[in-house]
Formats: structure tokens, sequence, C-alpha cells
């Protein structure tokens, strides 16, 4: 029963990990990051990690996503400026 | 079911990593590129906890349970992984500032552009 | 066997597989839901999962899961209100139903646990989760509206 | 190269990789297995010192050098973000407007930040009991900090945080840990040795030698590490324009 978790929670990780590496466009990507993020996150639970993953949680479900929308945001604004000049 | 499961956890962890390399090598977008590094980090974090873990045991925090009463999981790895954790969330930032950086110097973030400006 | 680890398995299963079937397709406005729902349900599991191995200390997961979990969709909903404003999701049936989940599932924990400091902590939990997704959720359906290029 | 060329390239090595992988995989102590030499004697170690949490035992005080070469590529990463993403000559400040936020959220931001940067304190305070410890804490204490900025306005959340101060913070904490070394090297044995200080009740806030000590320094550090951190890159998202006309 314990193996049945465990294996549960592997499986999901490597469907997401797939599936963020599958997402081409950053924003939808930092979308899939945070749901990766929350995964390994039980998946380092069930493993019998939890400082891992309170680790994992602390940086995945808001730290990560904010940093790659802050910088998708920034290079997006750039791009919008560049186009008002032409 | 037992066999498979001996191995499964360390072909998970090289699943996510081999993942996260080809999504790293075919990227058309640095900030993608860059998301696809902590895919690769994460395939890293579970091949060292899947190192550590024993059956039928738990964490090695002693707040709420007595020393010696129950088996206890590898501490070891468990301390790498948590500090590398945070520590990969802060290069990450540094390698998302280099993106921005080239944003702005080259007025683009596809890798194969880059190299056509570069001639 | 133990219930606990079963109920946990299943509501992981099912909850986490689902959000992440939600967040990988479908137009924007239904990912950024499979988001929102994905903490939602991850924190009821981390709380069921806590009492399943005998050991309160895991609880503190649920707690960081539930302040932190809502904090990210709202960064979302933030930063990608100008798309949201063209296609807002209205997904309130389903967040209403999560959080009748989470709510249960706490329920039952604190009558396993009985009056105790640790059941005051698990309310603060549930209470936090709840709140944190419903608020989540609005912000996601056009909080954020009078916010341009902040 | 074309990129079909490219492609073919690192399919040949990705798959040659996967097989390498996977023969290293069944070769592997099988997942599960009984024999952890290393954990039991951290473990044995860590009780020995009556330190609670184990793997804080390991950071602080097995390991404690090794997470001092941690401290300090957090700190390298920090100070190149802050040299990447300074203002140039050719660009200027634009105030953002203000920002309307609905109501309820309003309220849950500035309802969570305290509890939110309450919990980050206790999750570094009881890091060498429960799990937890000052990578995690210092973490959920500087993310609740930018509820100001989801919940409000970025002017509002300048408002509290003078990121000089929080640079000083950093250099200062990070200085800390090295202190504490050097003055276990001093008092008597090796650098950052857990010698110095009475090892205390098992299980209480003051055990563990200095093992609390070094968690909240390494807490304040990376609390003001990601301080400092985001807000760089929120001043190059929301205020920093380039300079029209170039």
């Amino acid at each position: 029963m314990a193996d049945a978790v465990i294996v549960v929670a592997l499986l999901l990780v490597a469907a997401s990990a797939t599936v963020a590496v599958a997402t081409r466009d950053p924003m939808r990507q930092a979308l899939v990051l945070a749901v990766l993020g929350v995964v390994l996150a039980v998946l380092f639970t069930v493993l019998q990690a939890p400082d891992v993953g309170l680790s994992q949680l602390a940086v995945g479900s808001a730290l990560t996503p904010l940093l790659l929308m802050l910088a998708v945001r920034k290079i997006r604004r750039r791009g919008r400026e560049k186009e008002g000049e032409r | 079911m037992s066999s498979v499961m001996d191995v499964l956890p360390y072909l998970v962890a090289a699943w996510v990593f081999l993942a996260g390399c080809y999504g790293l090598a075919t990227s058309r977008n640095l900030v993608h590129a860059v998301g696809c590094l902590s895919v690769c980090q994460a395939g890293t974090y579970v091949l060292l906890l899947a190192v550590g873990y024993r059956d039928k045991a738990t964490a090695p925090v002693f707040s709420d349970i007595k020393p010696g009463s129950r088996p206890v999981v590898d501490p070891v790895v468990q301390a790498l992984t948590l500090t590398d954790v945070v520590v990969g969330a802060t290069v990450t930032a540094l390698l998302l500032a280099l993106v921005v950086q080239i944003a702005k110097r080259h007025g683009t973030v596809d890798p194969d552009e880059l190299s056509e400006l570069r001639g | 066997m133990n219930g606990w680890l079963l109920a946990a398995t299943v509501s992981l299963a099912g909850g986490l597989g689902a959000a992440l079937w939600g967040v990988a397709t479908g137009p924007l406005r239904r990912r950024v839901v499979a988001q929102n729902l994905s903490t939602a349900l991850a924190c009821p599991g981390l709380l069921l999962l806590s009492q399943a191995y005998g050991r309160p200390s895991y609880v503190d997961l649920g707690l960081v899961l539930a302040l932190l979990g809502p904090v990210g969709t709202l960064v979302f909903a933030r930063l990608l209100a100008d798309e949201l404003a063209e296609d807002p999701p209205r997904a309130w049936g389903l967040t209403w139903t999560v959080a009748g989940l989470g709510a249960a599932a706490v329920t039952a924990l604190c009558v396993a646990t009985g009056p105790s400091r640790a059941m005051v902590k698990l309310l603060v939990v549930g209470a936090l989760l709840i709140s944190g997704n419903v608020i989540a959720s609005r912000a996601l359906s056009g909080g954020f509206r009078g916010v341009r290029g902040g | 190269m074309t990129r079909r060329a490219r492609l073919w390239v690192l399919l040949t090595g990705g798959a040659g990789l996967a097989v390498l992988l996977v023969a290293a995989c069944l070769r592997l102590p099988h997942f599960g297995g009984d024999r952890h030499p290393y954990g039991d004697r951290a473990v044995h170690a860590s009780l020995a010192r009556r330190t609670a949490n184990t793997i804080s035992s390991v950071n602080f005080d097995q390991r404690a050098f090794d997470t001092l070469g941690e401290m300090t590529i957090l700190f390298a990463a920090v100070l190149g973000c802050v040299v990447l993403l300074r203002q140039t000559q050719d660009e200027r400040r634009a105030r953002p407007e203000p920002a309307d936020v609905a109501r309820p959220v309003r309220r849950y931001a500035l309802l969570v930040l305290p509890v939110a940067l309450l919990t980050g304190l206790y999750i570094v305070a009881h890091g060498q009991l429960s799990p937890g410890g000052g990578f995690q804490g210092g973490v959920v204490a500087a993310t609740a900090l930018h509820l100001l900025y989801l919940g409000a306005d970025y002017a509002a959340l300048e408002r509290v945080r003078p990121v000089g101060r929080y640079e000083v913070g950093d250099a200062l904490a990070s200085s800390a840990y090295v202190v504490t070394g050097i003055a276990g090297l001093i008092g008597g044995t090796a650098f950052l040795a857990n010698t110095l200080l009475p090892y205390g009740t098992f299980n209480t806030l003051s055990s563990g030698g200095t093992v609390p000590l070094l968690n909240a320094a390494i807490g304040m550090e990376v609390a003001c590490a990601v301080v400092v951190l985001l807000a760089r890159f929120l001043d190059q998202a929301v205020e920093i324009e380039e300079e029209s006309g170039r």
C-alpha cells in the first residue's frame, strides 16, 4: 500500500515533467512548472523527506513562477516598445 | 511487481533528466530553456532521494516520535537535496537575469537568431 | 490496511492527475483554474499523508502550501491580467466543490485527532486553504481588472 | 548545421545516454533497501548532539562546511543578478500607474501577509526540531513580503522595503555564518566545529549547540537574498523603461 502512493507520485512527476518540456510558450510553461513543484513536494513527502518537500513548496509554488513571469513580462514589454517605435 | 518497484524511481529520475535535456536542446526561447533546466534539476532530486529511501521507514525527525522507535531513511541525501532546491532557484534567477540582458542587447531570445547575429 | 493512506492516494492520483490534464491542454483560462485547483487538492492530500504516517510534524507542509499556493495563483492572476481580461475564467462550481472536499478532509482529520493543539493547527490550515483558494478564484475572474501595465 | 541534422545528433547522443543511464539504474542498490551506512551514522551523531531534526544536524553541524559553499553560491548568484539587472544610462524609471485591485483580494493579501511572515519565522526557529530550517523559512518570509505587490501595488511594497538595508542584511548574515565558524576555530577545535555551546536538552528550542545560530544566519541570508533578487526583477519588469528615440 505504501508502494502504491509512491508509484502514483512518481508517475505524476514523470508526466508533469514531460508536459513542462512540451509546453513551448514560457507563460504556460510557468503554470505547468508551478504544478510540477507541487507534485514534486508530494513525491518528497511520500519518500519521507518533509524537509525537502517544504523547500520545494516554498520555492516552487510562488518564487519560481514569479521570477519566470517577471522575466517574460520584461521581455514582452521591451518587444512592444520596439514595435511602437517602428 | 517488486522487481519493477526496485528500479522504477531511478528510471523516472533518468526520464525526467533526459526530457529536460531534450527540451533544453530544442528550445526556441531562452526563458523556456531555463524552465527546462529546472526540470533537469528535478530529475537529480528524485534520484538522490530515491537512493536514500528505506522501506517502511519514516523521516529522521524526532520532534514527534521517540528515537529508535521506528526505522528512518537516510538524512544525508535529504540535506544535500534541500540546500540545492533553494540555491538552484537563485541560480535560475541568475540565468533569467542573463536572458533579460540578452533580450536588451540583441532584441531576441531565440537561440537560433542569436547565433545568426554572431555570424 | 491504512484507510488514511488509501484516501490520500486516491485523492492525489485523481485530483493532481486531473489538474495536470487541465494545465496541459486548452485555453489559458482553463490552465490557470487547473493550477489553482492543484494546490487546493494537494493540500488535503498532504494533511491525509501526515495522518497516514502518524507524523503530526508533516502538517507544516500543508500549512506552507495553504499559505503560498494561493499566492502563486495571485502571481499568475496579476501578471496575466491583460490576457485573462479578454476571456475571464468562470469556474465557481468547481472551486466550491474542491473547497468542500478540502473541508471534508480537514473535518475528518479533526475528528480523528480530537481536541488538542494539533486540531487548532489543522483548523487554521483548513481556513487558510479554503479562503485562499476562493480568493484566488475571485482574483482570476477579474480581481485585477484595474491593473494595467503595473 | 541545419536544425534537422542537429536534432539527429541530439537524438543519437540522447539515446546513448539513456542506454547508459538505464544500465546504471539496473546496477544500483535496489530502491528501499536496508543498507544506509552513512545515514545510520549521521542519525547516531545527531542524537549524540541532541539535535532532533537530523537533516538540520547534517546541514549545520556534520556538513556545515558544505553549507558554507552552498551559501557562497547563493550569495554569488544574487550578486550576479544585481550587477546584470542594474539600471543603465540609457534607461529611465517610470512610475507605474496605481493599481485598482478588487477589495476581497486586497483584504486577503493584507491579512495573510503577517500570518505568512510569522510562519516563515516559525519554520526558521523550529529548524532544529521539526521539518524546516533557514533555507525554507527564509524563502517563505521573503515571499510573504511580496503579497504587498500582489494585493496592493508596487509603490506600497517599495515603502516597506529599503533594498539597501536588505543588501546589508544579506552580507551581515553571511559573515555571521563565517564568524560562528571562526569562533569554533578560536574556542578550541576546528572551523565550524559544534563544540562551543552546550548541547542543551533534547527537543527544546535551544538544543543542538551552534545549530540554531547557523540556522538563523542562513534564514536571514536567504530571506534578504530573495528580497534583493525579486526587487531587481520587479524594478526591471515594472519601473525601468528604455529611453525612447534610441
